[in-house]
């Protein structure tokens, strides 16, 4: 399955590595900031309704 | 207009003495240099105009935020905004008053600093006159930064993170006068280029700097 | 009737991208999974580069789209000063990480590709310099949004920081090309047959910067959202201590 | 000459704070603004002085016919109180300076670095600078800070003698100017409403 | 005392994000070397430990104002003074809070820098280890700056002055560890003397910062 | 406790400003100090602060007993209204910020970041430090500067709770305090007389 990555085995996994990790980190701090923003706007917008 | 320039180069020379400051740091950073790298005189020689144009880029940018921020804080800028003087010419007048205080004080001492620094004998015409080229870009650009960061408290280090990227153009075009220079190469074509970016940068920035000044008042 | 300028209003751009984005992501998913499988599993060493080239899969798309988000943001600062809608000012603040974040894979795929390469990590050619400087005009443009607390001021001014800075990053390309020739490959992406790569590595990677694209505009959708959702937040906390 | 705001709706911090203000003040009248802390008086000095826009509504003049002082003075502390006074009279071009210290008796204290003044000479200075602007409206907020009751005295003097030479003034404050001739408006009537909530446009709220 | 160390963590970063901006002006000083002495390697490698120690030198100098200059502006410092805490210790958690904020971050970033300039292999380490014990030397000496220049406005170049010169010693041997550990020579020697006047400076420059700042606040 | 000052001396700029001053305030009691604009109050009351060095004469109590509060109140921007009255209860130890709060009314405020309240909503942060200080014998320049009305009540009342708590205080002011119980002193006849000019010794004068 693996395919024959020669004497530069360390150098293409390690960029696939740290590629991937970082665009996972992008994505993955990207929908966690959505989520809060949605949830903290939802609240204030129920609150913000009963009161005003 | 005249009053302004008067005003500001008066402030500069009392408020803890304009010219001597960005003079000293300037010397400084050049002492601090042989202590870094090692006091080899070879080594020295050829880094030494790469570093003369660091050191007064870096003396430049240290007196930035003296532009604008002590104005703001005391509410003068206001008063400016409103005064029958556009603002554009006022930004001018402050970048020159920059310019005077920093700038030219770091052509005249370039060549003795090249000294300690063993500056080899033919790079000092070309050193000064790109320094003399290139220090008036360098204030206009650095008058753009300081009406960015007029607001922000202790705005420095932001300060020179928007100005230094902002500076490498004129930055390499200098240095590399300085080093063909040195080096007895023909130095017509950066120069060109850096003058290029002084006349540029002096006609067009103000305009930007105004305009940033006047969302910074708002 | 329709106007591309309804979108401008943050509703209804909120309204629009929350029915694009799962395709959009669905896209983007299925573009990267298999362009990089393509590139990765399937695709022959070459014989000059070994199998580091199938760097070439995460390097260009990331490159390419470090440039283009700085376009996109250059864009939509010019929106901005000209029509004055809040969405695209927003959407530029939201693309800012994005493109820092793909510099920062261009340049870390670089520096590995270059250890075996040329036998540096770092070398200061032009194109890597310029991408260097690309970083610094990120990082300054996103230190600049985080430091204003007014929105619109700082909206205002890092507009017009983006659009000194373009011309200015122009600038610096010209004057570190006049400064030091490169190693850097040269172009091989264009149409001219004679130029690009090896079909066999061309077409996986069009599927990969295909991902790419997708995945931005993807990315840009939802922080633009949360973005709008985030400023809608502080106008009605705003306005409720007003209320007091 | 007459200063004509109409419907004014003025924001601080993205938030609208008053609205529909509307008053007119003629050559030669002074207005006062009252009203509660945190109501929006420095907000509404500021956006008729041209130092901020208004949300909606119209002001009659144009900035260039404004001097306003604040709460920071503009003083710059190196300078003496004559060349801080100088300066600002060359970049109106309005010539002599004696008048202005004349008004607030800083004659003795004129070759003194603006820094070593007291809190209220400081004020003093601040308030001579607008006799130099030689502008015909004045904004000032809560200008009487820090003053003892001979300088209060001299400042309202001072707003005299511009209201006489067909000058017009607008001020914001808690305690006494010693004007009694000056209308007094309460802002709080136009405090800001809370916009409804699903208006949701380009203003976010 | 945690109070005051957290209550200035916070500032930093809320006000401008401080750890970030003292990284950022490194990077710029790192990047702006080669565009000054010229791309080739060779000689980049020669004096890229140095430069390292430079930029981090600089880097810390720029962010000294901030230690006292805000605190005095709005008469929070007056009340620090009569507080019932020892100002000794006071200054001392100030300039443990400017070490977290600015060196630290310095001292991790090195390698990534280092390897912009072409530092050679075995060079890494050592840079890492003398930045490590030098840096806290340059906070407290810093604050020592900071202190005899607080009632000055704008005093940043005065205190880059002042400042400067009191880093040659520590400049000397850190640069000297870190060049010696490049050239895969002996280092012990320059590295006890660094470690020597970081725990001096640690020990007893708060007691003068704290003199020179009583008698400023007077 | 009592805050006893016999014959003291002060200097601004090194030039002696007030001399022989000398008086006492008691626990509970508070003490006004009034005088036209640059007689030396701020110079007088940062002395007995231990803010500056006296000339002569000697202040009954040492520094540790007291709180000062002048001009500029010491708040930072950017940390909100708690955060910044914390800080203050944290280095002074003494526990809940509830009271002072309570005290200005500053409970709305409390998240909001201090700089952008208003004038007066400022002032009353600056005060509410004076509470959580917990120090008995307060100083305070000018405390009411842009303060209404109300806002001046809770002043009052503040500084008799902490009156009647067996504290002193010792204010300047040129307007009123409402604080009709206060003792007044006025500091005029304490002005400096020019020394004789041959008295040239280690003062220079
Ligand atoms: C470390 C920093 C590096 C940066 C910032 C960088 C940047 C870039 C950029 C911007 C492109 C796209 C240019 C275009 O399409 O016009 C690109 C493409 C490419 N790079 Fe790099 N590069 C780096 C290192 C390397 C190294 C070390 C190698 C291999 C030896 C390499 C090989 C390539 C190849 C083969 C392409 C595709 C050719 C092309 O489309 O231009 N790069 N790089
Ligand atoms: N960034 C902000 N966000 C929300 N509200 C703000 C912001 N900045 C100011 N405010 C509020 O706007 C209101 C108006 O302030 P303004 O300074 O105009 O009041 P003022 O009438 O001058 O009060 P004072 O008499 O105390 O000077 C205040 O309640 C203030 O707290
Ligand atoms: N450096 C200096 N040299 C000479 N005189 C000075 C210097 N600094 C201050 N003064 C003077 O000392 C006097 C005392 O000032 P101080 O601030 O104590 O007055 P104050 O009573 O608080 O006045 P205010 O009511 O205006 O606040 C003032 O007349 C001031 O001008
Ligand atoms: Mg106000
Ligand atoms: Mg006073």
């Amino acid at each position: 399955m693996m395919p024959e990555l020669g004497k530069y085995e360390i150098e293409v996994l390690s960029s696939y590595a740290v590629s991937i990790v970082i665009i996972v980190a992008l994505v993955a701090i990207s929908i966690l900031r959505s989520r809060k923003a949605r949830a903290l706007l939802d609240d204030v917008e129920k609150r913000s309704g009963r009161n005003g | 207009m005249i009053a302004l320039l008067t005003r500001d180069l008066r402030l500069a020379v009392r408020a803890g003495g304009g010219f001597g400051l960005g003079l000293a740091f300037f010397l400084i950073v050049v002492v601090l240099v042989p202590f870094g790298v090692g006091p080899q005189s070879a080594l020295l020689a050829k880094i030494a105009s790469g570093i003369l144009w660091l050191g007064s880029l870096l003396a430049c940018l240290l007196s930035l935020d003296r532009i604008f921020a002590l104005d703001w804080e005391d509410g003068s800028l206001d008063l400016l905004a409103t005064a029958p003087v556009p603002l554009e010419a006022a930004v001018s007048i402050k970048a020159l008053a920059h310019w005077l205080t920093t700038g030219l004080p770091l052509v005249v001492a370039a060549p003795v600093f090249g000294m300690l620094l063993n500056l080899p004998g033919p790079g000092y015409g070309p050193v000064v006159l790109s320094l003399l080229l290139g220090t008036p870009a360098l204030s206009v650009i650095g008058t753009f930064g300081a009406a960015l960061t007029v607001g922000i408290k202790r705005g420095g280090l932001l300060l020179s993170l928007l100005v230094l990227p902002l500076y490498v153009p004129t930055l390499i075009f200098g240095a590399e006068v300085a080093r063909r220079g040195a080096d007895q190469m023909d130095y017509s074509t950066p120069m060109l280029l850096l003058a290029g970016i002084s006349c540029g940068a002096i006609a067009l920035l103000p305009f930007a700097s105004a305009a940033v000044l006047r969302v910074n008042l708002r | 009737m329709a106007s591309i300028w309804e979108y401008a209003n943050p509703k209804k751009f909120i309204a629009t991208t929350d029915k694009l984005l799962p395709w959009v992501s669905a896209l983007a998913v299925v573009a990267l999974v298999s362009g990089l499988i393509w590139g990765f599993f399937f695709t022959p060493e070459d014989y000059k580069q070994g199998s580091t080239v199938k760097i070439i899969y995460l390097h260009v798309p990331a490159a390419l789209m470090a440039i283009n988000a700085w376009m996109m943001m250059l864009v939509a600062s010019l929106v901005w000063i000209v029509r004055r809608h809040h969405v695209s000012a927003l959407a530029a603040r939201a693309a800012a990480p994005i493109g820092a974040t793909m510099t920062v894979i261009a340049l870390v795929t670089g520096a590995i590709w270059g250890q075996p390469m040329w036998g540096t990590w770092w070398e200061w050619d032009p194109r890597l310099t310029s991408f260097l400087i690309l970083f610094l005009f990120y990082l300054g443009y996103m230190a600049l949004w985080a430091a204003i607390e007014n929105d619109d001021t700082a909206a205002d001014l890092t507009s017009i920081l983006c659009l000194v800075g373009s011309v200015f990053a122009l600038l610096s390309r010209y004057a570190v090309n006049f400064w030091n020739q490169g190693l850097h490959q040269g172009a091989s992406l264009s149409l001219d047959k004679e130029e690009h790569v090896n079909d066999v590595y061309y077409y996986p990677l069009l599927v990969c910067i295909a991902g790419f694209i997708l995945l931005f505009v993807a990315l840009v959708f939802l922080r633009t959202q949360t973005e709008i959702r985030a400023r809608r937040t502080r106008a009605l906390l705003a306005r409720e201590r007003l209320g007091q | 000459m007459e200063l004509t705001v109409t419907d004014l709706a003025v924001a601080r911090g993205g938030v609208p704070v008053l609205e529909g203000v509307s008053f007119t003040v003629m050559a030669g009248e002074a207005l006062v603004l009252r009203g509660p802390n945190g109501c929006g008086k420095t907000t509404l000095l500021r956006t008729v002085a041209g130092l901020q826009p208004a949300l909606a509504g119209q002001i009659g003049l144009e900035r260039e016919a404004m001097a306003y002082a604040g709460h920071s003075d503009g003083i710059k502390a190196v300078l003496s109180v004559r060349e801080n006074l100088q300066f600002w009279a060359d970049v109106f071009a309005t010539g002599s300076i004696e008048p202005a210290l004349e008004a607030f008796d800083l004659n003795g204290l004129k070759d003194r670095p603006a820094g070593s003044l007291s809190a209220g000479q400081k004020r003093r200075l601040g308030l001579a600078r607008m006799v130099v602007t030689g502008r015909p409206v004045w904004v000032l907020d809560e200008p009487t800070v820090s003053l003892d009751v001979s300088a209060v005295e001299m400042f309202a003097g001072a707003v005299r003698t511009h209201l006489r030479g067909g000058g017009l003034a607008l001020m914001a404050t808690h305690i006494d100017l010693g004007l009694d001739e000056a209308r007094v408006l309460d802002v709080r009537p136009f405090k800001a409403k809370a916009p409804a909530l699903d208006d949701f446009d380009g203003a976010f709220l």
